[in-house]
C-alpha cells in the first residue's frame, strides 16, 4: 500500500535566531516541529563550535514534516529570513503515516 | 614604579591567572583538552550568582550610601559614552565596516563579569577594599552601551529587524546575566550577614577553585579565537589594548569627581576597561546579524580579556591607588 | 499566630527560597536565564546523594530504633492512599480525564525530594531536631503511590501497555532517585562518623548553596509551567493547593499515634504534602501516556511545590510543634 | 555508477518510549541504528523543551537505514506503537554504499 | 516555481575519525557542513552511547549539502574511509533555495 | 597478614569505594540512575585539576629533589615496557587478535588518574606519606605506553593510518589529561602554599565528595561493560587481575633499586598496575580502529579498575610498607 507523500524541510539557523525561524514555521501552518542543537560546522560565513558560555553563533537544526501547500509558504518566507541571517533551508519528500496529521 | 611591576607579578602569578594561561597553552597547541559546555556555563552562572550575593551582603552590612548613586550614574555615562569613542576609532584605523565597528563598539561600553570578579580578587588579595554596591554597579553597566551600538549602526545600516525588535528588548532589559546579578544582589543584601553565615563556604570558599576552571575555559575559547586575530591586522589588534586604557582612564576622573575610595575607583576603572563578551554578543546577533562576530569577539575574548586580566587589572589599581590613595 | 507568621518570614527571607522566587520572575518575565540540564541533573544528583547520606550518618550516631520502622508504615500507608482522596476530589471537582487524574493522583501520594531538603533546612534553621532515619522514609514513600495510580486507571483505561510492564517494574523497584537516595544512606550508615569527617564540607558546607542553584533552575521550570496552569482552570489550581494540605494534615494523627517527636512529625507532614515531579512523571509516561503530562506536571511543579516552599513548610512546621511539641 | 538504493526511516519518539521503539525497530531487522537527542518541538500533543531534571517528556530522534524489506515490517509495527504514543515516524530513499550491509 | 536540486550527504562516523571526515569532505568542495552528536546506536560493530569520560567511540552526525559532483568526489574517498572505519553513509536528493551556495 | 585485611577492611568502607559499589549495583540491576557526561567530565577535569595542583604544592614546600628524575625514569621504564609482558599474555592465554591484544597491551603500561587518586586518598588515610613529585611521575607514565603499543601492532597489522598520524602525534604529546596534569601540577608549584592557602578548600575539602560522586559514575559506566566481559572469556578476565598485580610487583624492586619512602613506592605501584582509560583508549581509537574498543574498555574499567580500586591498592600499599617499610 503506498504511503501518503508530504514534505520534510530542513533549516540550520543560528541559536540567535531560532525563536524567529520556528514561529515564521508556526505562522505558515506547521503542525508539528523538532530542534536539534548542532555541534560544530563551518559555511560561507565562516565556522563555529558549541562551546564556553556564548551561545548565539551556535547552529540549530530544526526540521518539520508539512503538506506541500504549507511547504511553498515556508519556502517563500523563509527566502527572505535566510538573505539575511546566516543558514540554509532544504526539503525533500517522505511517505508518512497518519497524513491527516501534516 | 618597582611597586607597580610588583603588584604586576602577584597579578601574573595567581592560580586563576595560571589557569587562564594554561588553557591559552593548551589551545595554541591543539590539545584536545576540552571543558564541556554545560559546565562552562554553570561555572559562569555560580560566579555570577557568588558575586551578586557578596555585594549585597556587603551592602546590608555597611549600609546604602547615595554613593551608590553616583557610582551608577558615572557607570551609565561611561557605558552609553565610550562606544562612540571605540566607533570613531575603528572606523579610522580599521578596515571594518560600520556595522561591525558599531557592534565591537557596543562591547567595549559594556563590562566583562569575569574581568570584574578577577579583578576585585586581586583588589581584595593587595588590600584595597571595594564597596558591594559596585556589583550594581556592575549590572547597570552591561546594556546602556547595546543602545549606543545601535544607534551607531543604524545611522547607516538597514538596522534591526523589526520581528526581532521584541526578542531584542527581552536581551536588553532582562538577560540573563544582568537577572542573575541584580537577582542574587538583592538576595543578599536581604538575606544579610545569616544568609552569608549560610552561604559563606559556597560564595567564597570555593570561589577561587571555580574561578581557576572557569578561566581554564576561557583561555581554551580564545586561543581558538586567536585565529580570527589574523583579520584584524595589526590595527584590529592594537585598538583591542588602546581601548581598554582610554575606557579606564575615562573612568578615573570620574571616579575622581564624585569622590570614590581608591578601592572603588579602581572596580570602575576595571570595569569601564572591560569588554563584554556575553551580553552584548547575543543582542548584537540579534539586532546586526550583518556585523561579523568573529571580529568583536576575537577582539574582546582574544584580546582585550588576556590583555587586562594580566597587564591592565594591576596597573589600574595601581594608578587608582597613587592617584587617589594620597 | 505571631509565633507562626515570624516562622513564615524567616522561611520566605532564607536565600534558597529567594533564589527560587527569582526564578519564577525571570521564567515569567521570559529572560533569557537558563540553567543547562546536565547542570541541574547534577545537582539533583548531589542534593539526593547529600542528605542520604547525612540521614544515614546521623543514624550511625544515634543507632536505630524501631521508631523507623512505625514511620515507614505510616510513610507507606499515606502513599498508598493519599491518591484515592486525590482521584476522587480531581474527578468531582475538575474535569481532567481519569486517566490523567489517576497520573496525577499518584504524584500526591509519592514525595518531592526538594520539597523535603528545603523543608529538612528550614526544620534545622527554627530548632526542630528531625531524625536522620526519615531519609529512609522519604524514599519508601516514592513508589507506593504510582501502584495506587495505576490501579486507579486500570479500572477504566486500557491500562498499560504490556510490552511497557519491564521497565514499568524497574521504574518502580529501581528508580534512580530511589536508589540514590537509599544507597547514600545506607553508605552514611556504614561509613558512619569517619565517613562524615570527610564528606563533612561536601554534604554540609555546600548544601545551601547548591540547593540555591538548584531552587533558581525550579523556579525557572515551574514558571514556563505556569502557561499550563490555565488549562486546569481554578478548581484544578485550587486542587493544587489544597491536596497538600490534606495530605500534610493526614500524616499529622499518623505522627500522633506513633508516637513521633515534633521534628519527625513535621517532616513526615512535609513529605505526604509533597507531590513527586520525578520518580512518579516518569513511571506515568511508561504505564499512561494518555493522562497528560501537561496537567500533572503543571499541579505538581507550578503550584503545589511553590505552595509549600513558601507557605506549607513553616505551616507544617507550626501544627507540628504546637500539636505535638507540648 | 548508480548506488543501491535503501529507506531511511526516521522515527521522534518520547524519551519514556524510545526502548521499546527500539527494540521494535531491531526486531524487525534493522542491522543499524542511530539515536540524537532532540532539544525543543511541538506537536499536535502540545510542546517540550530539555530542560530541569524532568526527561521523560523530551524527545528523542531515531534513525535507521534499512532494506525495503525491514521498512515495510518497521512502519506496519511503528503504526500501531504511535497510535498510542506521541509521535511521528517517516521515511524515504536513500543512496547509500556497502548495500549488503542493510 | 521549482527548486534547484542537490544532494544531501549524512555520514555517521566515530568521533575519533570525525576530524579526518570533516577535512576529506571539506577538500571535496564542500562549501557547508553540520556535525550533530549522536546520543546512542548499535551496528555491525557493536553498540555505544554518551556516558563516562570516554569520547572516542561515541558517534557523531555529519551531514553537508553539496552539488552532484562534489557528490560523487565525496563518495568515493569516503568509501575507502568506511572500509577501514566504523559508521555509514548514505545521500539523497534535496530541492533548495540559493542553489549557487552549494 | 591481619593487619593487611584490616587496610582492606578500612578501604572497603570508605564513602568512597561504596559509592562505586552502588554504581556497580545500579547498573548492573539497570536502574535508572546515571549521571550525566557534561558533569562526568567536570568532575574528571576537577579530579586531575585538584591532584596536580596538591602535588604542585607539596613540592614546593619540600622542594624537588633529584629522586623526582629517578622515579619519572622508573615510571618510563614501566610504561614503555609493560605492555610488552600484556601482549604476551593476551597472545599467548587469550584468543584477541594482534591489533586487539597490542592496543590492550598499551592500556596496562599506562595509568589511570583516577586509580591514582582513590589509592593517595588511602595512603594518607593510612599514613603512608607520598610525594607531591609522584603526580609527575603520573603525567610522565601516560603515553610511552601508547608508542609501544603501536609498536606490537605495527609488526603485523597495517599500521596507522598515515592521515591519522598528525592526530595521533598530537594525542601522544598534548593529550587533554597530561596537559591538565602538567598544567596544574606547574601551578600548584608556581603558585605556592599562598596558592594552596586559597584554593585549599577546593581541591582540599570537596575532594572526597567530587570524587564519590565520580565513582558512583564510574560504577555505572563499569557495570555496563560487564556485558563485554563475557566475550572475553575467562582467560581475559585472569588476565585482566593478573596484569596489575604483575605491574605493581615489577615496580617494587625498581622501588627499592632507586630508594623510594615506602610511601612513594606504594603509589609507584599503584601507577604501575593501573590501566588507562581515557587517554589510551583515545589513542587506539585514532591509530588502531579494527582493535576492540569493548575488549580493552572491558578490561581496564570493568576487571582492572574495580580489582585495584578494592583489593589492590590496599594490597600494594600493604606490601610496600612491609617490604621498604624498615
Ligand atoms: N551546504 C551545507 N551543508 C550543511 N550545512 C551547511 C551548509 N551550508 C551551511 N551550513 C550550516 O549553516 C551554517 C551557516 O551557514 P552559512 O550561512 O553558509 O555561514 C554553517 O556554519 C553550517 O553549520
Ligand atoms: N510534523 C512534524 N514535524 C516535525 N516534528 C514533529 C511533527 N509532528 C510532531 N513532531 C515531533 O514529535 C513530537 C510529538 O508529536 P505529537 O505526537 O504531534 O505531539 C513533537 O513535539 C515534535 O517534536
Ligand atoms: N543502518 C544504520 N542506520 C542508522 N545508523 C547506523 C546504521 N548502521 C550503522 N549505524 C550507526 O553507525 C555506527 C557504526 O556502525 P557500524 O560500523 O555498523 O558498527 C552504529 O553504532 C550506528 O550508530
Ligand atoms: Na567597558
Ligand atoms: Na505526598
Ligand atoms: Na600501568
Amino acid at each position: 500500500m503506498p504511503r501518503p507523500i508530504r514534505k520534510k524541510i530542513i533549516a540550520i539557523v543560528e541559536a540567535a535566531h531560532l525563536r524567529r525561524l520556528v514561529d515564521l514555521m508556526q505562522g505558515c501552518g506547521a503542525a508539528g516541529l523538532t530542534v536539534i542543537d548542532g555541534r560544530e560546522g563551518y559555511g560561507v560565513t565562516g565556522d563555529w563550535t558549541r562551546e564556553g558560555v556564548f551561545e548565539a553563533v551556535e547552529m540549530k537544526i530544526v526540521h518539520t514534516v508539512v503538506n506541500a501547500q504549507t511547504a511553498d509558504a515556508v519556502f517563500e518566507k523563509a527566502e527572505v529570513f535566510f538573505r539575511r541571517y546566516p543558514g540554509i533551508i532544504y526539503a525533500h519528500d517522505v511517505e508518512v503515516v497518519r497524513g491527516e496529521r501534516f | 614604579m618597582s611597586d607597580a611591576i610588583g603588584l604586576a607579578l602577584i597579578n601574573l602569578t595567581t592560580p586563576a591567572v595560571l589557569f587562564f594561561a594554561l588553557g591559552i597553552f593548551a589551545g595554541v597547541a591543539r590539545s584536545d583538552l576540552s571543558i564541556p559546555q554545560a559546565v562552562a556555563k554553570g561555572l559562569a552562572l555560580y560566579l555570577m550568582l557568588a558575586i551578586g550575593f557578596k555585594g549585597g551582603a556587603a551592602v546590608a552590612e555597611v549600609g546604602l550610601s547615595y554613593t551608590l548613586l553616583l557610582a551608577a550614574l558615572a557607570g551609565v555615562l561611561l557605558s552609553f559614552s565610550l562606544p562612540v569613542v571605540a566607533f570613531a576609532l575603528l572606523r579610522a584605523f580599521t578596515k571594518v565596516d560600520r556595522a561591525t565597528a558599531a557592534a565591537s563598539a557596543a562591547h567595549y561600553g559594556s563590562i566583562s563579569v569575569v574581568t570584574f570578579v578577577a579583578g576585585s580578587e586581586f583588589l581584595t588579595l593587595t588590600g584595597l577594599v571595594w564597596s558591594g554596591h559596585m556589583v550594581a554597579v556592575l549590572a547597570i553597566m552591561e546594556t546602556p552601551a547595546i543602545l549606543t551600538g545601535l544607534w551607531l549602526a543604524g545611522r547607516a545600516s538597514k538596522g534591526p529587524d523589526p520581528e526581532a525588535r521584541p526578542e531584542l528588548i527581552r536581551e536588553v532589559l532582562l538577560n540573563g546575566s544582568v537577572v542573575l546579578l541584580i537577582g542574587a544582589f538583592l538576595i543578599g543584601w536581604a538575606s544579610g550577614p545569616s544568609g552569608m553565615a549560610r552561604l559563606d563556604l559556597f560564595v567564597n570558599g570555593l570561589f577561587q577553585g571555580f574561578l581557576c576552571l572557569f578561566l581554564l575555559d576561557m583561555g581554551l575559547v580564545a586561543a581558538r579565537r586567536l585565529n580570527g586575530a589574523r583579520k584584524l591586522g595589526w590595527s584590529g589588534a592594537a585598538f583591542g589594548i588602546v581601548m581598554p586604557l582610554i575606557g579606564a582612564f575615562a573612568a578615573l576622573p570620574l571616579a575622581w569627581l564624585i569622590g570614590m575610595t581608591p578601592g572603588d575607583a579602581a572596580a570602575l576603572m576595571i570595569l569601564s576597561g572591560s569588554a563584554s563578551y556575553i551580553a552584548v554578543p547575543a543582542a548584537m546577533r540579534i539586532a546586526l546579524p550583518e556585523a561579523d562576530p568573529s571580529v568583536y569577539l576575537t577582539l574582546s575574548l582574544a584580546i582585550t580579556f588576556p590583555f587586562n586580566l594580566t597587564i591592565g587589572i594591576p596597573l589600574y589599581a595601581g594608578v587608582a591607588s597613587a592617584v587617589l590613595g594620597g
